[in-house]
This record gives C-alpha cells, structure tokens and sequence, in this order.
C-alpha cells in the first residue's frame, strides 16, 4: 500500500482543445481509441498501491462519471478505498474563478478527512507512466518539501503549448516555475504533479486562496520556489513516452504517434496494465476488401475498406473502397462507400458519407463534429 | 428474482474429452470461442438479457478456473443485490456423503435446497456448452401461454442427421407426445436443444422420486421427461429459429469460429441489443504494423499483426509476426506466430508458440489440425 | 420487465427546504436515518423490473452521485440495464432557466436512444410506494395519452405547500393542473409522476422548449388538459403513505410521522423493499442508562441518555444524561452530557455540547447548521 | 495482488457440531454473531482492510449458504478487477477422483494449481470461524522483518488454560523451536491462532511432500509445522494483542456476543478505520415503540422491540412484543418474541417465535439455553 492521497486535477482554464472540448472535459477525451486520458493517472495510482483517489470535476462531468462509475475496473477494493468524485463550485467552463484552489477550497474537508500523511497530485491531460510509490519514496529520502514531476524534452518550440516548464540549479532545486513560451527547444517541460505531505497541501491551498482568487495550485508553488521562497521544492526527472494533451495538435499527434507499436511499448508494460471501461463490443471483423497498416482499432468494427495510420475507434464502420489515412476516429463512426478521409480527428456518432474527400492538409489536422453528417 | 421468476440451472459438468488437449486443464464451458469469449458466457450472457437474476452454476470436472471465472457474476451484470452467479460442484451434507453428480438430473437434485432458497416458480435448465443466443423470456411467455408443466427449445436439423439428436415427437398443437434419444429412424426433426423451463414445483416432486428410483441414470432426457410423459404432464416444444451449435469436437469448433467470418452470420456477436459479456482483459489495443495484410478476418483487442491474416480468427492477445501467414485457422488467447512462419488449417491452443519460419497444418487436410504444443523455429 | 423508460426529476425552482437545501438537493436528503429520498422512487422503479433509470441532476450533485454509485444496491443488473445520471445544463441553484424541460432539452441523445415505448416519471422529492408496473398496465389499458397520479388529501390548507393539485371531472379527466394555494382543505394533490409514450414525451420537451423558456413539464401538460387540450390525460388516484417534501416543516413531519410502526407498515412491505446504500456501521449501542421510544435509531449509534419520539440518523452519540425529542437528527451528531434537546432538525456532524437547553416550540421546528457547534 | 503479493486461504470446511442445531443447515464459518455479522465476515473483511486481494474460501460441510454468501464478494470490496472471493470445494481432477479435503493442509494442496495461477509469493492461512481483528500487512511486514520462512500468529493465554491449544515455545529471539499440541505441561502460554504466513515456494515443495506421506495427518498442526521444524526453516511467532475468541460452544457463542455490551470491549465493531463488512440486508429501520425499554442491549437495524430489553444482543429482525422480557439473552435473526414473553440466559435460534407469555430460559442455569424449535404460547 502507498501512504497517499491521489488527486487527480482538472486542466486549468489555460488549457483549451479546440472542438472536442466543448463536450466534455479533457479527462474524458477518448484516447488510442479504447482509454480515456483519465485512465492513465487513475492506473498509475492504482497500479502503485493507492486506494483513496479524488478526481476532481470542473464542468461538463457526465460522461466522466459514467467511465469511472464505481472505480471497481481500476482495481480499487470499494470498501477499503475510494474513488471519489468531487466537483468544483462554479461547473462552468471558460469561468476564471473555477479554478483548481476553488475546487480544492470547496473539498478540503474531504481532503483533511483522508487518514493519509501524503498526497499526490496528478493531471488529467497527460498521457504518462509512473509507479507513484517509487516516485513518493524517492521525495521521503530526498528531504524535499515538494517533488515535481518533469520531462526533458528537445521540442519546446513546436510542442507542449500551454504547458509549464521548470527552471532547476544543479541540485535539481527548482527556481521557478513558468509558462512555456516556445523560445528554446531544450525544456523541462512540468508533468503538473506534485508529491508533499497532506498538511502542506492544505496550507498552501489555503495560502493561494488568500493571496489571490485567481490563484492556481502552480502559482502558488511557483511563488515558494527558488531562493526567496520558504520550501525546499525539487524536480524529479521522467523517462519513458510522454505526451500532453494541452491543445488540438497536441490530441491529434500523441494518437498518431502511438499506432507505432515500438513507440507503444515504452507506454504499455505487461506488469503496468492500463485499466479502462470495457463496452462489451465483439471483436473487429474485416472483410474479403477490409485491410489496416500501421494503425491501432478498436472493437467493435466492421472493416471494409482502406485504414492507415490511424486510430479506429470503438464500433466504427468503414465501408467498401473508403480510405482512411492519418486519421484519429472516435466511436461509432461510419465513413461510407468510398469515401476518402485525410488528417482528421473524427468526433463520435460522426458519418462521413456525402462529399468523396474529406482530406486537410499533413501537419494541419481538421476537426469533424460529434454526430456531423458530411 | 422479482423480474420473471425464474431461476436458472447450467449444467456445466461435461468432460469435453473430444477437444482433446483444450480441455485437459479447463471444463469445456471454458474453453475460449470467437476472439474474446467463453462458451458459457452464451448462456450466462443470455440469462442476463433476458432478466433472469439469480443463476447456479453446475460444474465437477477441472472446475477450477471455471468456478473462479462465473463467479465474478460482475461480468454478465449479475452482481446487482438479489443476484449473483453460484457455483454448485457436488458437496457434503449432514446426511450424504461426498459423491460426484450422476447425472444430469441428479445435479439439479442434489442442489434442491439451493433453488428452493430462492423459492423460484420456474426453473431454467441450460447446458453450459452451447453457442446460440436466445431470449429465456418469451420462451417462459410461450411456457405460460400454452400453461405447460414443460417447455423444451427444440431446433429443426435436417432430417438425415436427426438421429444424431434427442428428437421430439410433437401433435399438431405443439404438445410433445414421445422423446426418442438418438432413434434410428426419426419421426420429426425437431431436435431437444437441452433447454428445459419447468414449473418448479413440478419437477421438484419428479426429482425427488427419480432419487430413489435405483434404476434411474437420473438424466432429463432419459429419465425425467418420459416421467413427465407417462404422468400425462403437459410438455411443449419451442422452436427455436437462429444459430446454435454444439462445438463438441475440434473440427466444430474450428467451423464455429469460421462462421464469424460471414458479415451475414446469424450469430451476430455485434447486435448492441443483445451483446454477449465476458471477462474484461487489460490489453493493449489491436495493433496492425507496417507489414500487415489483413482479409476476411476477425480480430480482437491485444493483437500484433504485422503478417497475412487470411480466414481466420485471432483471440485475445494473439501475435503474428513479420511475414507470417495465418490461413484458414484460429489462434487461441496468447498464441505467438513468429516471423516466417505458416499456420494453415489449424486450430493453435492457448499461449502456443510457433517458432520462426515453420509450418504448421495442411490446406487439404480432412481435419483440423490442433497444435497444443510449442513448434519449434526452422533455421 | 417494464417497458417503460424510468425518469427520476429533480425539485423545481418553486421548491426550497429551508437549511438542508443548502448542502444537497432533495433527493439526497437524509431521510428516516438510514435512507436518501431519492431511494424510494429507485425502489418503485427497480421492484417494477424497469432496469433503465436516468436521475437528473440540477446542483450540487456530489452526495447524490455517491450515494446512487453504480446502482447495483438498487437491485438494477448494470450490463443489461442501466442507472443514469444526467445533468442539467446550468447545475446552479435559484437559477430560474434552470429547469426540467432545459435538463431534458441537454439530454434528449439519451432519451431518445433508450428502447423502451414508455416513459414513467418520478420526483425525487415525494416519499411512497407505487407499482408502475400496475400503473403502466392501468394507463394502456384505459386508452389515455398521459396519466397523473395523485393523491387526495384533507388538509391540503396547512399541507402540500409548493405542491401541483388536480381538478378532476367525474371520469378522472384532469381538467387543469395549478398550485395548491391553500384555500381549500379536500385536494387532488399532484404528485408530479407522469406516464406516457416515450414519442409524446419528447414531443412535449420540444413544444415546451418553443413555448417559454421557463416552461416546465407541468406547465405543457398542463396546458393539453381539458376541453381546449388536444390530449386525453386522466388521474390515477394513490393509496397508502404519501409525502411531499417540499419545505422545511414537510421535511420534519415526514420524518416524526413515520417513527410510528404502524404508519410505517403502510410504506415499508416485505415484498416491496426499500434499497439503500450500506455504510457498513456496527448495530446501535444502548448503554446501561440509554433509553429509547417511539423511535427510529441507525445503526452505528451510542445511545447513553433519553430518545423519544424522534429520529436519529447514522452513527449518532446521544451522551448520558441528554435528552432528546421531538428531533429529527442526521448522521454522525453528537448532543453532549446532560443536554435537552427538542422540536430541532440537527444536520451532519453538528455538536451540541454547550448551549444546555436548545428547545424550539412544538409545531415549529428549528434547524441546527451542518458541522455547527452549538 | 498488486498490493502485496500475498494470497489468502481461509479454512472453512469445520462442521461446528457443538454449536448443535445452529449448524445443522450452515457450515460454523456461516453462524450468526454480534447482531448483524457472520463469523466468516472477520476473517474476510480483515483481509480487505489489510489489501489482500484474492481470497480462496475452502469449504467442504453443509456450505451451500456459506458458498453463496462468500461468492459475493463485493460485500468486502473484494469485486474489483483483479479481486475476488473463490469458493474452493474440493473437485474432481483429470487425474484423481473426488474426495474430501482429509485435513488443513490437504484442503491447500489440493488447490495448489488455483494458488499457483496468482503466483504469490506469501501465502497466508486463516481459520474462518475465529471472531478477531487483525492487520494482517503489518504481519506480513514482520514476517520480512524476521526474513522467516514462516509466520504464525500467537496471543498470550492464561498458563492454566494453555494445556487446551497448541503451544509454541520461543527462544529469546521471537522463533519457534517447538510446536505441542494441547500440551499436558505447557512450556510456554503462547497459544497459536491458526494464522499462519507461509512463503508459497517453500510450503509448496512442503506440501507435495506431505501429500505422498502415507503416515501423516495432512494437518498444519501436527504435520507440516513439525516438518518446517525439522528441516530447521525459521518459523518466528508474531504476537497478537487483543480481541480474539473461538466460538466453539453456545456458551461461548453467546459470551462473545454479550461481550459487545461492553462499552470499552476490546473488538470494537464502531471503529470507522476497521470496519467489519457484511450482508447488506434490506429491512426497515431498527423501531423502538411506546413501551420499549431498553437498557445495556446491542441491537440493530430491522428490529422492532416493544419490550423489555436487558443486558442482551438482537439480531436483524428480532422483534418484541409488548410487555416481553429479554433478559441475558442473544436473539438471533428474525427471532419473534411475542406479547408478554419472557426470554432469560437463552439463544434463541434463527427465526424461532417465542408465542405469547411463554417463558424460555433460567436466570441460574449453568449453560445458556439453546431455543431452536417454536416455542407455544400460553393462553
């Protein structure tokens, strides 16, 4: 067992994904066709031994309170643990007082309720692994006040938009904390988790509140940091696939990026499974025509026709001479008899079955709304 | 219980020995069917769609991953407060002993205090190793209907083969009138699908009687129905249209899984309206490489293809490597099929291993040749 | 099975309790100890065979949303059926467009997709048993468009606040729905359940949608009644225990009513169980000087001084030497040595260890704050 | 087994016989106790409060209530993902027939291949009629602290009783250097509870050696402990300190229970960080009327008392009618004393009715009084 807290956040009102995000929160973002990105942090917690999880709402939550349900599938005992679901004051989406302190503010007896002496805060827009029990006793030994979690990355200046970096001294002390700009390439890009003892939390939270109504979790650790600052905050390094969802670009490139099985396997370990909500869909059946390469599908499919390089959500249908290329597809889609579909993300219940081709241009993905009809 | 009833009994018992290796460490309710499932999630998803709660499980041989895997009554949803699955292997009473089931009715006898648990007005038989779905509640309406003591789904088989089933004989009414096991010159060819529903009440009095019958088999075929006959009970015969099979020897369960491959398959494991549940795996989604070349195929989550895949049936967790060829075959859970190697017409067991570059099977081979043991890589 | 759509609605802006409002909407009220209000019209649907249930939420949706979890202590099979929880829009409490018909216009997707021919619709905020199965049967067989069940009263002058009332002709035709201003004492009182064709239904969303946007479902059913009405819609009158939350002093009745046995036997039958969720506490404790009557005690409690004729909820302490009666307490309150308590609605987790006398008259009960010390 | 790595047996297959009519129809794991509880419930819920994830239940008498009430597992929390409760009878196998478990440690190696499926690497074994409350993690954390080979857990018990348990005798260090059982000149008062840490890989070779042991007891007791002694495997005692108590009697049955009517008693059911799961049952609230009085009772929801109750325990459902007595007393399920009755130093049975003014039970009686048929009332 691991002796913390796990919560999970929101992301912030900086954080906005053009088009899917006007239904639901990025939490619940279909990913790589059978997770939702919530799924990650949720069996990194599970899978490192904790047992009382908070996952924090901040609007639109139903069809992530349908995903999570009794929490049973990410393997936390119900009675022994919890996954709970608390909401933030306000539920409204672009309200700048709903903030990750707000929710925190309006939860803190909840949070103090929990007999655990630490917490650890992970976001719900990044797609990593992390065994969090390693991570927790690494920041016992170290002596810290705070261990932040970061990923060392080489494309700043294209990647990561809206992301936090750190700026660390030698001693992997950090100095500040800020947004990334994209004006270096080479970054410690903030994984937006955070490792310190419960009580810390709660006064820190209580500190930002009183500093300012629009202050978040980051600002107020940012403020302790560096010399000036009254705690010693330090920076752990992660290795392995990393991805944040932080914008359209973002979602679109780290499903494309993981139909590569070698890519996959830093992500996928068999003694770190990532748990999910099954639907009871039947296997994929592909017809005499149907044919897929380089692509990672669902369940649930009939495949008729051409896929590549995509990602097929569940219960899709492609039919006879359709092609789909560079695509990321969400559930039960239909593109019809010979249709042609390039560098799209498709939303749910969407039919691509009037115009023959549907196609964007490479490295500038288009959008298709939930339940559209093209 | 409150839903309809009814209480249902699978019988889950049989050996299975004529698939031969697949059964020697599972019963054959588990054996693993159609990319993702297990024969009994067939009846245990059936009951679940058709409203039944509360469901016994009756197993005896090599039950154990049998019995840890209905237990999980979450799988099917029957886990909710009156319901749950229960497994029901042979026990010791106060005034028994231990002994094995006798047969098929004396597993529902030996578990009458169970059912009478649940004081249920009617009892579901089932066979736990049959493919087909079907609705349990208009077969109790047409029970009810027709204000029967029996119910039993039959199935129309060409005539040539009735004989290799229990066959019903029927008035123009519908009324069973003779059961024949197995006769040599069948009158109908209305075969007994083994799915009895019973007014528990009923039963409960022939069961008790048939116990101390000592020249009873204590089978419902051969013993309770014509019982229920000579006692002029009212028994009637359901037909049944739509996909049911038997997978009995590996040739049927080859062709069962084949005939997935049909987009027009009346066992339609995708209708959202009747979805068959099963265990819910942690897998990495289906991966297809740069070099996967994928026709008339049915594939499931947790597979790596990066070679041909033609004709065939890949379950849960199956991996073929680069230039690899799977043709006409099935690959069982967690079959690997390195690169190079060719699998033709066979029927590949759990977790087998096909090293690199060999042949396995024949493409005119009368049958289907099951590959239960790690085939080595050719140099 | 039921071939009925089940719908539990929430409390309409017109309806406010007073105090506990504050913290959680009606259908999460603690209610008779060890019960939610919103397990009674859960119970009805689940004993009837209906197995697909949505519950709408409108604010404050945490303890709801725990307390329904996955629905299987409803006895409701979770692959099969299916226990919904739906949100309005807005989630805001006072906010007047925030209201039935806007919460079914934000669902309609998932009403729409559920494939049952009927649609029962429930309030989470009326406590009694009802077969809908029976009452579904009832409404095909007389050939009506929509059927409303109500209950008839005798004191609907001091009762019944907030409530709909009935006007019937002599074939129960429902010739107007209004509210029940308290001008008369015999009454039809509404008690805001529906049944009709799942088709009408949504047809009267939509026509309630582009009539106003502050119309509610009452209203457009209202406003199909009598002879000017285009529909056939008849009352159904129902028998045995009924109450109606809708203010503070009907929160309070409910509750005293229902701690005598007999009053209870015609809400609570053997072969109509009440589901609720289990807290797992310990039975109830009496020690050598607790004393307890014309009660209703949960489990979990310490009972060390004098109960009578009150309600207490989930792991109370009742310390020696106190007095309480004539109270209806939540969960986990503890009333100190030698307190007296009476004619009081104590909230979770209050204490009244201090004030030695907190005594409200009879007939006018008063409210002690969540958490409050007093 | 994420959590631990560490599987839990819990032994169930006792027949309880000096527990009489109270397990002629339940297994003593199933028994009745502290007012809303089965005694399987300590063992079970202690392992969920503990994160041991997979629990096999090993039944054998009269077990198809305890079967089924175990078999939901979500009662423990013990329903999700890679959780569960398995009801372990014993089973026919390819190659062996059915047979009772012939002792404690037969009932594991006969499930060897269910263990090994998990691959743990601890294997804990409990008995499942003992009423206690156990962190069985912080065990575990001792039995790695010792690197012992074995755990098993003792509590201190007066010098004089010791001769009635097994007695193991310690050197300075906490191990094990001798194992008696019941003792006639007991050496040491550290008497074991029957909960025992095993590292898997070494009491499995134990095991399969002790199954080809003609001459052994199959027993933890006397033969497999004695085994780890002799092949000089340290086997280190864990001391417990608190409640514990083997309700092996009614008299004892009944002392257990009434020991709840203590405020400060040791078990502590009210403790919300080790809560004791069980049954969620579906009754009314617990209703006291005009003429209850009640004084020093454990009592919970679903009853309905009317009377008098004194220094005694009811279970779910008992009801008392107007003007009875319940005096001394354990009141089991669904017990109904009727008007005027008059109960003393008794247990009454599940679901008996006591009929108006009739009087069960003595204030001076030695042994507490076992009601488990009706009693009439008296005009």
């Amino acid at each position: 067992m691991c002796d913390a807290l796990g919560i999970v956040s929101f992301a912030g009102n900086h954080i906005w994904v053009e088009g899917l995000h006007n239904y639901r929160p990025v939490a619940a973002f279909s990913f790589l066709g059978r997770y939702r990105i919530v799924d990650f942090p949720l069996s990194n917690m599970s899978n490192s031994g904790m047992d009382h999880i908070q996952v924090y709402l901040n609007a639109k939550p139903r069809s992530l309170i349908e995903h999570l349900g009794s929490g049973r599938h990410y393997n936390i005992n119900s009675k022994r643990g919890k996954l709970h679901m608390l909401f933030a004051g306000s539920m409204i989406d672009h309200d700048m007082y709903n903030n990750d302190i707000a929710a925190y503010m309006e939860n803190l007896e909840s949070i103090a309720l929990v007999n655990k002496p630490y917490v650890i805060i992970a976001p719900s827009y990044m797609v990593y692994k992390q065994d969090y029990k390693a991570l927790l006793n690494a920041h016992i030994e170290s002596g810290a006040d705070i261990t932040l979690l970061y990923h060392s990355v080489d494309n700043a200046k294209d990647g990561y938009v809206n992301c936090n970096i750190l700026n660390l001294n030698k001693q992997k002390g950090v100095l500040s904390i800020e947004r990334n700009r994209g004006n270096a390439k080479n970054r410690n890009i903030f994984m937006d988790t955070y490792v310190m003892k419960k009580e810390l939390f709660i006064d820190l939270i209580k500190q930002a509140k009183k500093t300012s109504s629009l202050y978040t979790l980051s600002d107020i650790v940012g403020s302790e940091c560096g010399e000036n600052g009254s705690l010693d905050i330090r920076g752990i390094s992660h290795r392995g696939y990393f991805a944040a969802v932080t914008d359209f670009k973002g979602y679109y490139n780290a499903n494309i990026e993981l139909t590569d099985y070698n890519t996959a396997t830093s992500l996928f370990e068999s003694n770190w499974p990532i748990y999910t909500r099954t639907n009871d869909s039947s296997p994929t059946h592909y017809s005499e025509d149907g044919c897929a390469k380089n692509s990672v599908v669902s369940n649930g499919c009939l495949i008729e026709g051409t896929v590549e390089n995509s990602v097929i959500g569940r219960g899709c249908t492609i039919k006879e001479g359709a092609v789909v290329k560079n695509c990321v597809i969400l559930s039960d889609v239909t593109i019809g008899t010979g249709i042609h579909a390039e560098n799209l993300v498709i939303d749910r219940n969407a039919k691509l079955t009037k115009v023959q081709e549907v196609v964007a241009n490479e490295g500038d993905p288009h959008y298709v709304k939930r339940y559209d009809v093209i | 219980m409150k839903q309809n009833n009814m209480l249902a009994m699978i019988l889950a018992g049989g050996r299975g020995s004529r698939l031969h290796e697949l059964t020697n460490k599972v019963a054959k309710p588990a054996v693993s069917y159609g990319g993702k499932y297990r024969i009994v999630d067939f009846p245990l998803s059936n009951c679940a769609n058709s409203g039944i709660d509360i469901v016994g499980v009756l197993t005896q041989y090599e039950s154990v991953l049998l019995n840890s895997y209905v237990a999980a009554g979450g799988r099917w949803g029957l886990d909710a407060r009156n319901s749950g699955v229960f497994v029901l292997p042979p026990r010791e009473k106060a005034d028994a002993n231990l002994d094995v089931y006798r047969g098929t009715a004396d597993a529902i006898s030996q578990n009458i205090d169970f059912i009478d648990s649940y004081s249920p007005e009617y009892l579901l038989v089932l066979s736990g190793d049959h493919i087909y779905k079907m609705n349990y509640a208009k077969m109790l309406a047409y029970h009810n209907e027709c204000n029967a003591d029996a119910t039993i789904a039959v199935i129309e088989v060409p005539k040539r083969e009735a004989s290799r089933f229990g066959i019903m004989n029927t008035d123009e009414n519908g009324c069973i009138v003779e059961f024949e096991e197995k006769p040599e010159h069948p009158k109908s060819n209305l075969a007994s699908m083994g799915i009895y529903i019973f007014n528990w009440k009923t039963l409960r009095k022939m069961l008790i009687a048939d116990m101390k019958n000592a020249g009873s088999n204590h089978d419902f075929g051969k013993d309770i129905i014509p019982a229920l006959l000579a006692d002029n009970r009212k028994l009637v015969a359901y037909k049944f249209k739509g996909y049911w099979k038997d997978v009995g020897t590996i040739d049927s369960l080859w062709e069962a899984n084949m005939d997935l491959l049909d987009s027009n398959n009346d066992l339609d494991l995708s209708d959202p309206t009747w979805k068959i549940y099963t265990e819910d795996t942690t897998t990495l989604p289906q991966y297809l490489g740069p070099d996967a070349d994928v026709k008339r195929a049915y594939i499931t989550q947790g597979c790596v293809v990066n070679g041909k895949v033609k004709n065939s049936v890949l379950f849960t967790g199956a991996k073929v490597g680069k230039g690899a060829k799977i043709i006409d075959s099935v690959l069982m859970p967690g079959v690997e099929v390195e690169e190079g190697a060719v699998v033709t017409r066979a029927l590949v067991a759990n977790d087998i291993k096909i090293g690199k570059s060999a042949k396995v099977g024949s493409a005119d081979s009368e049958h289907i040749e099951l590959v239960a043991k790690r085939v080595k890589g050719v140099e």
